[in-house]
């Protein structure tokens, strides 16, 4: 789960993070008084789950309150990769010396976290890698120990020649494991950690993204979840236990498990058409799940079929068959649909589809072909 | 005959009173595996379907049914300590069906059950099976037949559908391996390539793997450098977008890594049979399987 | 360093082990008021350092307020094993249906911590490990990953067939173990944990050493020390940088170093004496501590002699020649002193001695043995 | 010729900048021993006595030094983080001198330092001293002597009582070692007495432990079952009261266990020579080395 930079913030500052103050608006008046509050120039900042804010426009410096809410105005509203701006974060600017990056994500080799850390921050990370990998300083952390205090201090000393700004950057470091730890995160960035010319070393951004499965146990943070920042038939997905994501073609896919889900979006493809989305209608489905799924699908103006590939196995393809006599019953298709079924109770599922005037296939092959010529209008 | 499972193969079930748990105890059994023992703390002493003891703890299962193996079906929070019970408990294989079993616990488990020198296989995965012998885990047996083609693969259902090609083309299975769509999880392709070339009875091998990771890009090297059996590779996942996890925790592509024509590419490197659909596997390894 | 049964108890209290009430009194007026506070048959009990408060009769249950006023005015001001009772904790006595014992002690040999629990418990744990050791599980706990459910929950099983009272225990090992842990403990105990005949799980008694070398990073806890409860002499000697422990006999020993500090009381005792004490001045010793550990020993009435045994390596001679003028200067010795030095700037000692009137001697066996003739009279 | 420590030891001191940590470098430079670096954060590019490179960290020392052995002198609240940066450096011995490291520190640095292949001695050691060859640590040099007899201690001046009489004696050492006073140390006496019982140079061992624990009688069962070469033991706190801690950490009487009667026999059983006094060390040792 993503969170915004905010939160990030206010995670990070409960463990003790130096952070510059900072406040959140959803109207441009709010953004006004914030800068008002702290009485210097402030950056005014989108927050949306996209990278590229920057360069994006969404982030801006305004020397006067006046200029703030104007900025904040501007950002509000904005679409950022196809998310809207719905909150600014308003900060006093900061003056810096240095920039620096700093973060942890796990890393499947090692199967550890791992931290990241730059002298050259500010910037992608990525790219820093790809140009001058010498400037990166990789450390996996044993996590039944995390990060040790000489572990901490070698990026200090990576990061800075002066012992009391590594020293500082150190401690940093051990409150970021603490918070990536204890918050359940599969990230935490600051990027950049500066040094102001009086010598401090502050976090300027912070970015976390949380491990889905980690929120049952710490509802703190699931409350984080901000569904305005989010495309909402996803999260009617999620909301209905199904795995979601929307793409740009026109055949509709519903298929239980991930990787058949792939496999059927690559088929499509393989076949010519374009898949309109992934969807995994998961491992033990009912008939509800399979209504869910056909209303976020024909929901997308853009699908032209719709496909099901259901290769039972726990999932019984007799609950599908219902899910789909119940959610065309209810409300009827405007879009033809290509059913493929296959596996636990497939004869009373197929007998099902037939007594209310549905086909069913057994190969995903020929279904496949079929729901891209029904798409296309090739051959049809 | 057969990798990490085979008669010799006494099971424990983890959460046998489960609903996923005791579904499955039965298809195991059913299958013919040798279920010994169920464990569910407070149930000691009671029968799962009036025949399979169950036990408070994995310990106590161990000690009174020399059982080998165990499957954990138990929900996502408590499936780090299920599975660090049976690692302790001294089991030599330990398969983990549950799905979502968060990562950062997965950091801690995976030293824990290595330094005990027991191999897991998963979390979120859908177990495994050697056809006529034994079943672990949730594999339909039906779709499967005794042969000389091993099957290992990152996903679930996406397995069934290409055991299914294989079974019809009279291609039977040694062991069917599903490790897991997990960013970390205990065996990985190469475990499975290794013990599959070391088999006498598997004569070809397919290897099922998706975006995300470098994990098929290291076994395509193993391919390469150590593996004498012919291997026939899928990839799904060729119209994901980045950044987007597809379902499974581990299948999403980070910046420009993880890429499905990256792992094609690797696996065409390896002189590996690469399947463009999942049908094709059939065709690739008849031409390689005399 | 060792704690009150009642600072214990706030620690446990304070990681959710579920603990009875009760408050500390050092008047007989003061366990009235709080036996009428809880209105119900208390228990009194002595706070002091010291094994088998039980046996020695300072534990003892009161009915009213007024018996408990007369039963503190006894326990209040009794010696239990030569330490006085300064205070005494009042608590409502709980309805037992059965006690266990579960202990967590840092084991050397497996170099953890390990817990022991035993369904038997109430009683002594040594006596119960010796006559039925079946009684007792041991379980290690690897330290990089604390105490797991699982082998909480096993100890718990091993404890009671109850499931919930099994879970109940599970949950207060856990917590007992994040207060070991948490607090620098080498013992953490209760000692009976009971079941109430409710079905209650219950920790009556609590039990926790510190490891002296863990106070200087917790404050907190150094702040729990009761010197009142305490040796003074000890107290004195812990001030000075000194480790002294008083003993029976009349030799008193001052030496550099534990092991060679025993090897002179064994020595002593060897040649037919008894040693006063075991005192060791430390590696890098100063003519301060030489000063007080003469004060410290000339302070027992039974030592008849002094022996000093010093090997300079890091502790140089010379400081401790300075030391011994400068102590007995300021307040001549009553009793005859004997002095081995050896190592370290020798000569210069010795000089220093000699022109104050001391000699040296340089053989231990030799100094030894001079000691105890000067102690025991026999020779001299 | 020596164990552990001989003239290619190459050694790093951490905390050489503090009091102890320089007065001790002075002296080890002075015995020979090759101080090839330093450590203190901050001071990383100065030089110690205009000599030994001071390096911010261990892994630096490391790499520009070659160095394989590294002694501490830093407080006791950063010795465990000390210890576990020298084994993560790669060092093959770690002797710490530090005193009042807390035990529980140590459960996590002695798992630490194993996993990663290295030899910790202490802490709460006196360190060792191959004589004529290389010190490491606070032994004085000058009781010591270059000869045949390896030396084990739990024990700091205690040791160097008995190695003095030693040397006194024509009895040189090709190793004393000084394994520390606490509870959880590194290297305990078998590992030691296994060493010597290897080492060509030595002839006959002298281990001299004290109350607390069962590591004498381990030893001693060591010695009975895999020594050929002579032992002499000695015990210190025969008169110890129990339940007190003797100064040491480590050399307390819990309950009946770990009592000097008790190591004692477990010596003599094992047909070690016992010495009742310090100075008896000599002549047993006398009777056993031609």
């Amino acid at each position: 789960m993503n969170i915004h930079e905010y939160q990030a913030k206010e995670i990070f500052r409960s463990h003790g993070i130096p952070i510059p103050p900072g406040g959140v608006a959803t109207t441009p008046a709010e953004a006004e008084g914030l800068a008002r509050r702290y009485a210097s120039t402030v950056v005014v900042k989108a927050q949306v789950h996209a990278g590229g804010r920057g360069k994006a426009g969404g982030v801006k410096l305004a020397k006067t309150p006046e200029e703030t809410r104007e900025i904040a105005s501007k950002i509000l509203g904005m679409q950022i990769k196809g998310l809207t701006v719905h909150k600014v974060l308003v900060t006093p600017a900061a003056e810096i010396a240095t920039e620096a990056y700093v973060g942890i994500i796990v890393d499947r080799a090692s199967k550890r976290p791992v931290f990241m850390v730059s002298p050259a921050g500010g910037i992608d990370i990525e790219e820093v890698a790809a140009k001058t990998p010498d400037k990166i300083m990789r450390l996996p952390v044993d996590p039944v120990y995390g990060l040790l205090p000489f572990q901490a201090l070698q990026m200090g000393l990576f990061l800075y020649a002066d012992i009391k700004q590594a020293r500082a950057a150190a401690k940093i470091m051990q409150q970021l494991y603490a918070a990536f730890w204890a918050s359940g995160a599969s990230l935490a960035e600051i990027n950049p950690l500066v040094t102001t010319p009086t010598g401090d070393v502050v976090a300027l951004d912070a970015k976390m993204v949380l491990d889905d499965n980690e929120l049952d146990r710490r509802p703190e943070l699931a409350l984080l979840r901000d569904e305005t920042a989010e495309d909402p038939a996803e999260v009617r997905a999620r909301e209905a236990g199904l795995t979601f994501i929307k793409l740009d073609g026109n055949v509709g896919c519903v298929v239980n498990g991930a990787g058949l889900a792939m496999a059927t979006m690559d088929l499509v493809k393989y076949y010519g058409g374009e898949p309109a989305n992934f969807l995994d209608i998961g491992g033990s489905s009912n008939p509800e799940k399979v209504v869910a799924a056909l209303e976020i699908i024909t929901s997308d103006p853009h699908v032209r079929s719709i496909l099901f590939n259901i290769f039972g196995g726990i999932t019984r393809t007799d609950d599908v068959a219902n899910g789909i006599v119940t959610a065309t019953q209810a409300s009827p298709l405007k879009v033809p649909i290509v059913i493929r079924l296959t596996g636990t109770n497939e004869e009373v599922a197929v007998k099902i589809l037939q007594q209310h005037g549905f086909s069913a296939m057994t190969g995903m092959d020929a279904a496949v072909q079929r729901a891209v010529e029904l798409a296309t209008g090739a051959r049809t | 005959m057969s990798i990490f499972i085979d008669n010799a193969t006494r099971l424990i079930v983890q959460g046998i009173t489960g609903r996923d748990g005791s579904f499955h105890a039965k298809q195991m059994i059913e299958y013919g595996t040798k279920v010994v023992a169920g464990v569910t703390p407070g149930k000691g002493g009671q029968r799962f379907e009036n025949t399979v003891p169950i036990f408070n703890t994995v310990a106590d299962a161990v000690r009174e049914t020399k059982a080998n193996t165990t499957v954990i079906y138990v929900p996502p929070p408590f499936a780090a300590d299920a599975m660090m019970e049976a690692a302790d408990a001294g089991l030599a294989l330990i398969v983990c069906i549950t799905e979502g079993v968060p990562v950062l616990d997965m950091t801690r488990v995976y030293p824990y059950v290595q330094a005990r020198g027991a191999r897991l296989i998963g979390p979120n995965c859908p177990g495994l099976i050697s056809p006529g012998a034994s079943k672990v885990g949730i594999i339909p047996g039906r779709i499967c037949a005794p042969g000389p083609i091993g099957l290992v693969s990152r996903s679930g259902t996406l397995t069934y559908e290409v055991v299914y090609h294989l079974t019809r083309a009279g291609l039977g299975q040694t062991t069917c391996v599903g490790i897991g769509g997990d960013p970390i999880n205990g065996t990985n392709f190469i475990d499975c390539l290794d013990a599959f070339e070391r088999d006498a009875a598997t004569k070809a091998v397919v290897m099922i793997g998706e975006i995300g990771g470098t994990d098929e890009q290291e076994a395509a090297r193993f391919v390469k450098e150590k593996m004498k059996k012919p291997v026939v590779g899928f990839i799904a996942g060729q119209t994901a977008p980045p950044g987007r996890r597809m379902g499974h925790a581990g299948a999403i592509i980070s910046g420009s890594a993880g890429t499905a024509a990256e792992k094609i590419a690797a696996f065409e490197d390896a002189g590996m049979g690469v399947a463009k659909r999942p049908i094709e596997v059939v065709d690739l390894l008849k031409k390689r399987v005399r």
